[in-house]
């Protein structure tokens, strides 16, 4: 039988992850500038809708469905399986013959809901997975903020997650490449490498297809609604308590050691984030504060069922000068326009997180045999979780790069709008829409 | 008939406008605007990068008046804006050639 | 003994529910014109906090109290009871005499407790139908926007509940007429009928009787913050979680298939509605995928516990094409003012969505012996829908109706502002507020 | 073993109060000034970060560590713990030996998770505790809005925490002083006292010490952005859904009860303030309807899990021309400057509805032997009520002076911004920051 | 040329401008501003306290003409703004030396 | 002493500001104005609506300077400002009869 105190926690944590993509584009939408508001808050909306329909569709049986790669022996059995899932959980169902078997998608009997979940229904499990697939998607859009056409844009979001982030699901999740104890054996308690390395690379990668925006480096961006992006990151902060307590898969004490580590690590972060900026301009900001509650939130979130508090806290501290780093330095330096900072934040952070799980996770809670560094004196576990970085570094830009160039090529008439949408502002160009029109005060 | 336009620091609104209405002026219009001077910028962070603003908010206070209450309205403004830090701001006269109160349609003097 | 699993997720299913009022309140908001706001945001307010004081009042004994309308067998034995509840279960107890008595608020033994709800407490029973009551109320004020007195709308919004709103309630769900399956025999899982038709149609009477707005057809109304748009349409997704995952009164695998089934409509609808403009206007825009989440969201609501995830995605994409014939001609053609279309989003999504139900339901999971006509070939519940529909109509229709023009009889001086209010705006002159003193600049 | 209902509810409820902090910086920030927006919120988001971090390694342990006053014979054998807990509980475990222990962060049978909690784990007693703690101080900041410096407003939102709300908690559900049914047996469901009055009584005495704004009394002080405040409003009723519901600490009829008091007892409260600003001014406004909803959820805090949802009814109305009076007359007259009125709000409302809690607490849910007036005719627990507020104002009063008074002092160059920064706006001159740089139209 | 400048309710914008394409008026500019003069501000409410508000929204425009046009645009812009009430505004009639249009480089007259 | 009038494209803003900094002007004041001209408005879509905007955004510069430096900054404006497209805007020119510097109360020429 279902447990219903688990079920409601699913339902619920899901609930919460949803609401992370239009929390996204909030906060995204208040970074731009305000000619491009609507388009920005239009990608992160449009890459949650296409992501929905095609997740219940095909890319949860891509993830999660499908052959295992390993017998129980650890034997390799099944090469594709190390990187996909397969194509037999097709329209969330077991099998296509189930698709009019009503006892398949809410009896707790059924096979499908017996043989995968146990404690909560199949249908749950698949619309968290969706949810985490939505907010993925939405995160790399903002690295190709103010430039890019809607068209190319529909294109890359309706096949990165089929391409990337379904088959990363799997290699982490899936008993695939990385995540099994026969492969890799990298623990990522919710996400860490699957949704913020894979995003904020993507990003990075588009973005240096895309090239960068008119004027970058010489005019200011500066985000035109400072309140959306605190309001954007606040909501952000309540959805990462489905988004990391769910992914403890049931309501006991891993949920609740993720949540209280979800919690003090992105107030930590804050703090640090605003501790470097009071050092290095002498000014706290709001936009900075809302920056660090997101890398706090983005490194722990590998971590939060593995480590003990104290740990959280000290991983907030330490992602902060990272991510300040790759976002007021490293960006500038290198030239790339990462536009809202997808790669500076959930790329440059999940990094972090992955490597310091390697070092603080506790023995008795890791996934595998192997403990953080710092209790076992041995080094297996944080070797892992280097080769899963590495892994999914290699895997993301090589298949979100081709997909970039694919796209490029593709669309004839480029992926870029010209220079007279980007001076105009795509909100009108693109979308005959603006954000505020009677913010002249001419209502 | 003059115009007197007066370009200030927008904390001098409130003040100017009282002093205005004290000194029985019996119109004006004020809009934003913004402005460039020998006054600098400040800067603002974006994520660790300095944005230069050199562009301040301003306030500009549109009076048309008399050509004998002119010098008068340039003491007035002169006294609330002044703080003697660079962007006090401008004052600028203008001369008008007509003057219509759409309510009555009266022209002239008697329409302001 | 309470399930503290159902007890839990029926509790937040209504906090997310409640949360759904101010998120309408937003989302009209941000529709409306810029010296309408803090006036269209207020109606939903003030709705709100009128129907949560007279639902627990009141409002819930209409709709869940007095007696059966049939016995056993099926015999019709109480008249009134096809319309109305009773007055029983008066100030949210189970007896008058029970007002002051505690065990029958909290102890899972007292007759309150046990004798209705089983797994839960009764004092979340009520909360949870008290904040569907909320939004569905504050729904309809979305048509009479920039141009009702505050007065008569206080006076609709506290009639309404208890004249339309809770009657359709016992309607459908109190075993009445509609949803008994000795009467109409029709099935609505959250809200189709109740809600959205009855909302959205009152929208349209009253609008009728209120008139358009100066300048209606020639003045362009367009939304004064579309951001505003895109967060109340994403929290009203969170709050939809509640509104129709809670409907399973239960946190176990109907819960779970009502959610997916949210999610997966609303995005389809979304895409659906990206699709449609890009056809008739070339150009996708955030309003409109905002609208059609809304519209997903409505079309599943009577199905979401009834129907597969495949059945979901289709309705969604059915349904935005209605809906945007519905906004974006039939209105213009028939030259009514429903301002911030409750009636063409809710009123006609719910009637798509009720009569789709009727064909996609999976006969398992059927309230009554008859299943969707797709499954069974037998169109005996289609018909049902399409009686339950068309009673909905003439009884909304009717008692609105009559509430509207009472209403404009009473009031003297007319239930709508003057012209010159309607130049000025509503907000300082109804309200002596402005959304945004400071936005000239001259803060 | 944990609950997976009940610790589902606590983990959702500690989510949603987190999200507390951050709505009321938005409801502040509306309520504040264009030019202190980004100082405004930010205070408010520095608060929670601080108090976080502050809470998981020393704060849960001064509120709820340490030794009993009372010995089971009602003996007083420790008058340090009257006020104050112990420092066996540092870095959120339960001995300082248990740091790198893994079982007594997550398993049922550590002596971590069952001496205290029972049916959920302790790491989210810890979050859900923390988050009361986070938004408590986040109050406060409310009064110093517009011209605290921002040195030493961390400097105060880093002891108060400590200092103040702590051994609040201790003293109130700590068997401490005022909670203790040996000692002053006052009963708070969920922080009436410990929250609203401290923090509301905090601001007072602070923003006396800071000293009145600029031109304050003859310049208008109006909110920039209404919807914000209704928004910030909407998002803190649902926060209170877990605040108050959670309160339970399980998902059973208490919670039931605490959460339809919760939200009728605001809904009424809208109502009469409505009423009183229909009266007083003629005209209704969202900034007084969102300052009700606010009053009334703060007077049902201490009485939600105590009375009959028609006493919240009364409560809330009650509550609305008690706090009315305070923030329109009393403070113009007394001429303190509460600059976004955490006291006429939260600390007036939380004594009135300690105060009431008195009158209508049903006998059965007392905490203690007593119960209400109305129902007992005794008025000890009445007379404990009164002993509770005023042994909370002595407290708060004393300690927060002090605290405020030292600030004063280590501050050389005084705790209030210059008049020049007053008057260019706290935002570019504190924070090198503006809210709405484009708002201008100069995008 | 002259510029005329009128300042008016925000309710006569749309008839305005309407009014004046239909004149043939060939180009204005519009701008927000905000008037102090006979009209009487009007109070707003905050937490039961009263706020004066003595800045009302009025619109400007701007408009450059040929000499002998601006007495027609006097009567247009009067007949359409007038409503009688006290707060319909002004209009102000100013000498314009040279005008430029951008795009051409054309200058005088032909450049409005 | 002249104040030149500019209204150009807001993409004109930053390049515009840049050159009048090179050309050493030392003070200017832009505000946000609206637009109707030959340009003609384009269309924003509400729910399947066309609405027709033609009012468009434009940037108002204003510049007071010594007579002699007005051609000057016509070139100016004309060079950075113009597109080629309809809609690059006008300048126009207007006699100024006094200015003040408000912190030192300086009139004339030095003033600006
Ligand atoms: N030549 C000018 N033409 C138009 N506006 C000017 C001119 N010079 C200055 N201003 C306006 O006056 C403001 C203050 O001038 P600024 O040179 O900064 O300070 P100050 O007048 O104290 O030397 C500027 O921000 C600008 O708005
Ligand atoms: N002397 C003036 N100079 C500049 N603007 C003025 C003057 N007098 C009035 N105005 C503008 O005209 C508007 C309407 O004027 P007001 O005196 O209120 O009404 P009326 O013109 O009907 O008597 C004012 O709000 C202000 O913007
Ligand atoms: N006669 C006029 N008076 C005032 N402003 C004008 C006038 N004509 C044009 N403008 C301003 O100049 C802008 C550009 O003019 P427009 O006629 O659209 O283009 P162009 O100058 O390239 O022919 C207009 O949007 C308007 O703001």
């Amino acid at each position: 039988m279902f447990d219903t105190g688990t079920t409601a926690f699913m339902i619920l944590a899901t609930a919460l992850v949803v609401l992370m993509s239009p929390a996204l584009a909030l906060f995204y939408g208040g970074l731009s500038r305000r000619k491009n508001v609507v388009n920005t808050m239009l990608m992160s909306i449009i890459a949650m809708a296409i992501v929905g329909v095609i997740w219940v569709l095909i890319g949860d049986s891509i993830a999660y469905g499908g052959a295992d790669a390993f017998d129980e022996n650890g034997n390799l059995v099944n090469i594709g399986a190390l990187f996909f899932g397969g194509f037999d959980r097709l329209f969330s169902t077991w099998s296509l013959g189930e698709i009019f078997d009503a006892n398949a998608l809410v009896s707790d009997d059924s096979t499908l809901a017996s043989c995968a979940y146990g404690s909560y229904p199949s249908t749950v499990s698949i619309a968290f997975q969706a949810s985490f697939a939505m907010v993925t998607t939405a995160i790399v859009t903002g690295s190709l903020a103010g430039r890019i056409k809607f068209g190319p844009l529909v294109f890359l979001v309706t096949l990165w997650p089929i391409l990337v982030y379904a088959p990363m699901a799997h290699m982490v999740w899936g008993s695939g490449l990385i995540g099994s104890e026969y492969g890799i054996g990298a623990i990522d308690f919710a996400g860490g490498t699957v949704v913020h390395i894979a995003s904020g690379v993507s990003g990075l990668v588009l973005c240096l297809i895309l090239g960068v925006r008119r004027g970058y480096g010489l005019l200011s961006y500066r985000p035109h609604n400072v309140p959306f992006v605190m309001l954007g990151a606040g909501l952000l902060l309540l959805g990462w308590f489905g988004f990391n307590g769910g992914s403890a898969f049931i309501a006991d004490g891993n949920a609740g050691l993720a949540i209280l580590n979800t919690l003090v690590a992105s107030c930590a972060a804050v703090v640090c984030w605003a501790i470097i900026e009071r050092i290095k301009t002498g000014k706290v900001t709001l936009v900075g504060a809302s920056t660090g509650m997101l890398a706090g939130l983005v490194v722990i979130t590998p971590a939060c069922g593995f480590v003990a508090p104290w740990s959280a806290v000290l991983m907030g501290f330490i992602v902060s000068p990272v991510c300040y780093f790759a976002i007021a330095f490293l960006k500038h330096k290198l030239n790339y326009d990462d536009a809202l900072d997808p790669f500076g934040c959930h790329g440059v952070g999940g990094i972090v997180g992955a490597i310091l799980t390697g070092i603080f996770c506790i023995p008795e809670l890791s996934w595998t045999d192997f403990g953080g560094l710092l209790y076992t004196g041995d080094p297996s576990l944080l070797i892992s979780q280097i080769l899963g970085v590495l892994t999914t570094l290699a895997y993301v830009i090589i298949v979100t790069g081709a997909l970039g160039l694919i796209t490029k090529a593709l669309f004839k008439g480029g992926i870029r709008v010209s220079t007279e949408v980007e001076n105009e502002g795509l909100d009108t160009a693109l979308h005959g829409e603006s954000a505020y029109p009677a913010f002249g005060g001419l209502d | 008939m003059k115009k007197v336009e007066a370009i200030i620091r927008p904390s001098a609104l409130e003040p100017l406008k009282e002093a205005l209405f004290q000194a029985e002026v019996k119109g004006m219009t004020i809009s934003q605007v913004y402005g460039c001077g020998n006054q600098h910028g400040w800067k603002e962070l974006y994520r660790g990068s300095e944005v230069i603003v050199n562009m301040l908010k301003k306030v500009k206070f549109e009076i048309v008046v008399d050509d004998d209450r002119v010098s008068d309205l340039i003491d007035i403004i002169t006294k609330i804006a002044q703080t003697g830090e660079v962007g006090d701001g401008k004052i600028f006269v203008l001369p008008i050639e007509q003057a219509v109160r759409i309510r009555t349609g009266e022209i002239g003097n008697i329409a302001l």
